[in-house]
């Protein structure tokens, strides 16, 4: 669905931002806190006060040079207390940043009944709440969580609109977050209007941007956060429209991530063929002077219960990082199936990845005639689709990017979103490697379509049977069986 | 397996009826802001397969969407997924809005991730059977356990 | 040192071995129970009851077959019902093998001790051995952990005489265990003479070639399980010459098991290099019926004993094999670094690398310019020592070996043994693979010495130091360091 | 560090005495049949940087040998490793061996894995100790630590 506001790929006047900046802080009561016009000039002036290592920026530009791998985990409950005891739980492991996650509520600007989770959480002494509630603590809650540790904080909150809670972030001395101006309805949406969601992005940007701008070097990381189930090519093709997106806003510092999909090859060339076409496509636009860093999010598809599985998958997930030579990775841990992570499960986390990045150190996947074919494979695709969405958006990215995922240009196959086609199925082959059963109306070259439809041939042959949905349901749960009963039935 | 041919999110086709009484029918979704929607996927084939008519909400599904879909399916059950954490809050008054709707008589099953704090499992059945649902299960439970136990529930098997 | 007994790389004539095994089964009460001439065949007739899946070596054909990759854990404990219980507890997660570890006496052939030890156990409760005392237990004590189980059971009892322990396995009905012919004193023996030990060995091939020539495919397991911290090339030498000695007296099922070093593209490079030339040592002896099958062993240094870090430790060892794409892997467990493994640790073990197996499942390191180039080095480097090994034996590979030993032409850095000459060093690259600091008197082509220095130099030039006795030293704790405490000195 | 060029088994040169006071020795190797010599081997260059004379005996060393060995070069302390887990026998009366030998001045310290089945590290201690041990150490302590209580046992710091 559009809303139809006028939507470009072209940096917003710092008037208009403002003008929308006033609509914004007034959303809730906190906001008080951050609605003079000085707040910005305010909030930049605590973040210059910041040594270097809390920015994620230069942490990313520091460990690049040092062919060092950055750890990132992940935090976020009700109370302010509460995240800052999860955060100082591993303070001595020294993770480069902390991802905090805010809780549903605030995430769908539901900042009445954030409020409301928050004092029962008080009240009975554990967490209402799936995450950190940004707007509902403000900013002295921001800022108390960025002074309890040496690590970049960054926030996770992108839902449909997440003005309201990266104005706190920001203003909360956190240097880096998350861009989902693409993908966030595919992920979490029903029904809001793709091109506002686009709008809303473009403020946070801008927003970052200013800061930047004075000298103040905030991240943003395109996530491609996308379900461990979605074709590699797609997932690219997502990060790399946020990129462009972002850039154009005047963003400098970007994360290139994307989720691991668990087959080393395919995710080599996917991390590989982000970097290429992000440099090539910001170049094109001008933006040589934007920095660009591969990173890694750990599958986003079903994990474990049992505590070993869990402790192997990790351990994979932080492998292919690795072995991909990304900058960094966002970790999970083992408590991912069960609940919302712990602190003690989060350190445990921060050991098993470490211990891989400590054995795997400089040894990287070495390029091979598969590894290439598999990233030309994904260049065209990605080029493709790239193609695509600039017809769609008559020469912009912005409207192109709306108008693909209503028309089926990009397009996955588990999604909530109502305006998405969700006619794409996706398999995996022998080897683990996603491939398109049904590319439905994405716009893929014959040749990547032959070339991912005989990978699911070679599949059917070993196991002789036929690809089809019954593939996708059984790989639904693929990764998270319990090995003790697959094993009790095959027997 | 049936594999319909429809997208992965929108409700199946209606498979054949059972030769011999009414096929059963389930209205099924994830609850509230929850747009985890792979999980019911999952149970929406295979309660296909094992015969059911599933009507299918996706993912994102306010409670009453459930309440008027089991109406005007004259649903035998309803399923409700939760896999966000924020169970608790969702599902807190679920089963008296069933019975104020005339529901009384339908099967409430509960499943996912229900909250977000490691848990004593008899705490957590506890507390959700007491928001009124019949059935509550752990994570990763498999369809066929809910499948067995609704045919059971609904004098299908014994 | 010598005895200067009659050693040679041929087939012992039956009459002989039979001759020696009269006064091997007189080491201790326990051998009445096969003292008779008919127990061989009593054995061999309880064998040939068992099923196809008790036999390693039947399980090696069908798990190539199906391109599956098969996992191996250990246990052994002063009682059989601990070692039993110790098996079930796992029985579940069907695994292929069990590896029966028998404890210090019984590999010294101090039966005493261990009965007293035993005695002891049983009064307190516990275990006082460090592994299951197969003599004491004698053929129904192995019969017993033998039908405890579906998977196949075999012995590593191989310390300087291991002769009436394999008689035991053998008559218990274990159907495989592991050669170490030519690297048992390196490992741990100060002063037995080589060529006796070369002779025991010689004495256990006989026997288990006699078996399968009688129907019963017995598998013997070339280890090279020397330490984590020695070259590749080295151990793959090692391997190579103990498959030769067997293959020479008859043993036809052979596993070509490596001690993995954890540099992935070394490791791979070494499990390749070992395959081939032991393909075309035996074909040139006239054994090509000898079947051959690539296993690892995980490595066998410093294991941290914080269980994040040693999951994460498993794990990389699991997924190194994987890649490799060899057809079974001996594991280790969470308890590796703080006590004898429990039968909860072995399960824990199981689940984390049955995860990684079946994560990674078909997936294969590609071959590469970087793999071949290691490849070709390793084989320049194996056949250089195993020119000179039968240079020194005047053309026969047993005492040539012993020789080799004797004289420095087989040679590594940490080892009990008086007469090793211990003059090599080894120390990582910066990409964690194992290289000569200093090869003594092993022949190694210039082309591999100047291979190896080249890629010291590229660590001494990225850390700015220079290799030594320091680095070895640092490498002898790097894999279990406490990583929070390497974090605080670092900062 | 100084680095020997000596083979990685055998003892290392005398380093030169410190210039006051006569130079510690201490007797070290890895006990019984245990061949792990890794260990024992990291704390002998350790020991040696720190100023040590170190008589480096190796791996799989009959008690007695420690004992002639702290005689002839009349240590001030016998370090002993044990690894394999055999410790509890391998150990059992090493103190007395040493005072019967007249060697009850010096010090004994003992670490490793000590034993096979996992225990609290209290009665580990407690059980060493009761051995004749001054010192026990669990699994994994770093040679610094060992120096700097010898030093303190030695009165060479405090
Ligand atoms: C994939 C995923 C996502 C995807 C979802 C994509 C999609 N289109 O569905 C994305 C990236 C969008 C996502 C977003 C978020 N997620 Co999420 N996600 C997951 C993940 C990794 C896998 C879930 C999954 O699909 N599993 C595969 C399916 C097949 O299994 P399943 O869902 O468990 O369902 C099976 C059974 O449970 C059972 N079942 C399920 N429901 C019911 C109901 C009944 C009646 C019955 C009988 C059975 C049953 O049937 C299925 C078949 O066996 C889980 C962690 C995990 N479990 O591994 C986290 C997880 C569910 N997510 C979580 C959270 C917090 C979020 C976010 C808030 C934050 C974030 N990470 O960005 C947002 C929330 C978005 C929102 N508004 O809901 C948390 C929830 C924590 C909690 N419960 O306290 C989890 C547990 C991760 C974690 N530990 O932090 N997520
Ligand atoms: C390498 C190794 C081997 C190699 C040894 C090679 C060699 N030349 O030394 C080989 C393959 C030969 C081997 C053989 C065996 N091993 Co082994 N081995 C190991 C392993 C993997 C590493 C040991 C090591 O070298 N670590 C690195 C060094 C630097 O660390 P460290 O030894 O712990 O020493 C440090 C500290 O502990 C401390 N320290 C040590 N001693 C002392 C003494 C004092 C006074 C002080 C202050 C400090 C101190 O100083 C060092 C520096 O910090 C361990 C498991 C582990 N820990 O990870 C098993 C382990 C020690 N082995 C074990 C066993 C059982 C065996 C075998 C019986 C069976 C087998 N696996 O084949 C044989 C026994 C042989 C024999 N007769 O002793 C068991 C012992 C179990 C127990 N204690 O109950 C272990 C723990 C593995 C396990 N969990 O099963 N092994």
């Amino acid at each position: 669905m559009l809303s139809g506001i006028d939507l470009r790929m072209k940096q917003w006047d710092w008037d208009y931002f403002l003008s929308e900046r006033r609509k914004v802080v007034g959303l809730w009561p906190t906001g008080k806190q951050i609605e003079s016009p000085d707040s910005i000039a305010e909030a930049i002036a605590y973040h210059k006060a910041q040594p270097a290592w809390k920015y994620a920026s230069l942490r990313n530009e520091k460990a690049e040079k040092e062919g060092r791998i950055q750890i990132v985990p992940q935090v976020g409950h009700a109370l302010v207390e509460q995240t800052v005891d999860h955060i100082k739980h591993s303070e001595d492991l020294s993770p480069d940043r902390w991802y905090v996650l805010t809780d549903t509520y605030t995430r769908k600007s539901e900042y009445a009944k954030a409020q409301d989770a928050v004092d029962r959480s008080r009240a009975k002494g554990f967490s209402y709440l799936n995450g950190y509630p940004l707007v509902a603590h403000g900013v002295p809650g921001a800022r108390a969580v960025n002074e309890a540790t040496r690590a970049a904080i960054g926030t996770d909150n992108n839902d449909e609109d997440a003005r309201l809670p990266w104005e706190f972030a920001l203003a909360g001395g956190w240097t880096w977050g998350t861009i989902k101006s693409i993908e966030e309805l595919i992920q979490h949406s029903r029904d809001y209007p793709v091109d506002k969601n686009i709008h809303n992005q473009q403020y946070i940007d801008r927003l970052a941007a200013h800061f930047t701008e004075n000298g103040v070097p905030i991240l943003r990381r395109a996530s491609a956060n996308l379900p461990g189930w979605d074709s590699l090519g797609f997932k690219v093709t997502v990060a790399l429209l946020e990129v462009l997106l972002s850039a154009a806003q005047g963003v400098k510092w970007i994360d290139l991530s994307l989720g691991i999909g668990m087959n080393l090859l395919q995710d080599v060339a996917a991390i590989q063929v982000l970097r290429k076409l992000s440099r090539e496509y910001l170049d094109q636009m001008g933006c040589n002077d934007v920095k660009i860093f591969s990173w890694t999010y750990f599958f986003l598809g079903d994990w474990p219960l049992e505590r070993g599985q869990m402790s192997g998958q990790l351990a994979w997930n932080a492998a292919v990082s690795a072995l991909a030579g990304c900058n960094g990775m966002f970790i999970k841990s083992p408590d991912e199936a069960s609940t919302t992570p712990t602190a003690a499960g989060f350190r445990e986390g921060l050991h098993i990845c470490g211990q891989i990045v400590r054995l795997i150190a400089d040894q990287r996947l070495p390029d091979s005639e598969d590894l290439s074919l598999e990233r030309n494979m994904m260049e065209l695709e990605v080029r493709s689709i790239m193609k695509r969405v600039l017809e769609l958006g008559d020469g912009d990215f912005a409207i192109g990017g709306a108008r693909a995922i209503l028309s089926g240009a990009l397009d996955t196959m588990f999604s909530p979103y109502k305006f998405l086609k969700s006619k794409v199925k996706v398999v995996r082959d022998r080897n683990g490697a996603l491939r398109y059963l049904d590319h439905g109306l994405m716009p893929l070259p014959n040749e990547v379509i032959e070339y991912h439809r005989s990978r699911i041939a070679e599949r059917e042959r070993k196991e002789n049977t036929t690809a089809g949905v019954n593939w996708i349901i059984r790989e639904a749960t693929w990764a998270s069986r319990s090995l003790a009963e697959e094993i009790a039935a095959r027997e | 397996m049936n594999s319909p041919e429809s997208s992965m999110k929108q409700s199946g086709e209606v498979a054949a009826a059972r030769p011999s009484g009414r096929q059963p029918v389930i209205v099924l979704g994830t609850i509230g802001h929850d747009a985890h929607i792979v999980g019911s996927s999952v149970l929406r084939f295979a309660f296909e397969e094992a015969g059911f008519r599933v009507v299918f909400l996706g993912a994102v599904v306010p409670p009453e969407e459930f309440i008027s879909a089991a109406k005007e399916s004259a649903a035998d059950a309803i399923l409700v997924s939760s896999m966000y954490g924020m169970g608790r809050i969702d599902c807190a008054d679920f089963g008296d809005k069933c019975k104020e709707a005339g529901l009384g008589h339908v099967k409430l099953y509960l499943g996912g991730i229900l909250v977000t704090d490691p848990e004593h499992w008899p705490e957590t059945e506890a507390l959700f059977k007491g928001y009124g649902f019949d059935r509550v299960y752990p994570p990763q439970t498999k369809a066929e356990t809910a499948i067995s136990d609704l045919k059971k529930d609904l004098g299908l098997s014994s």
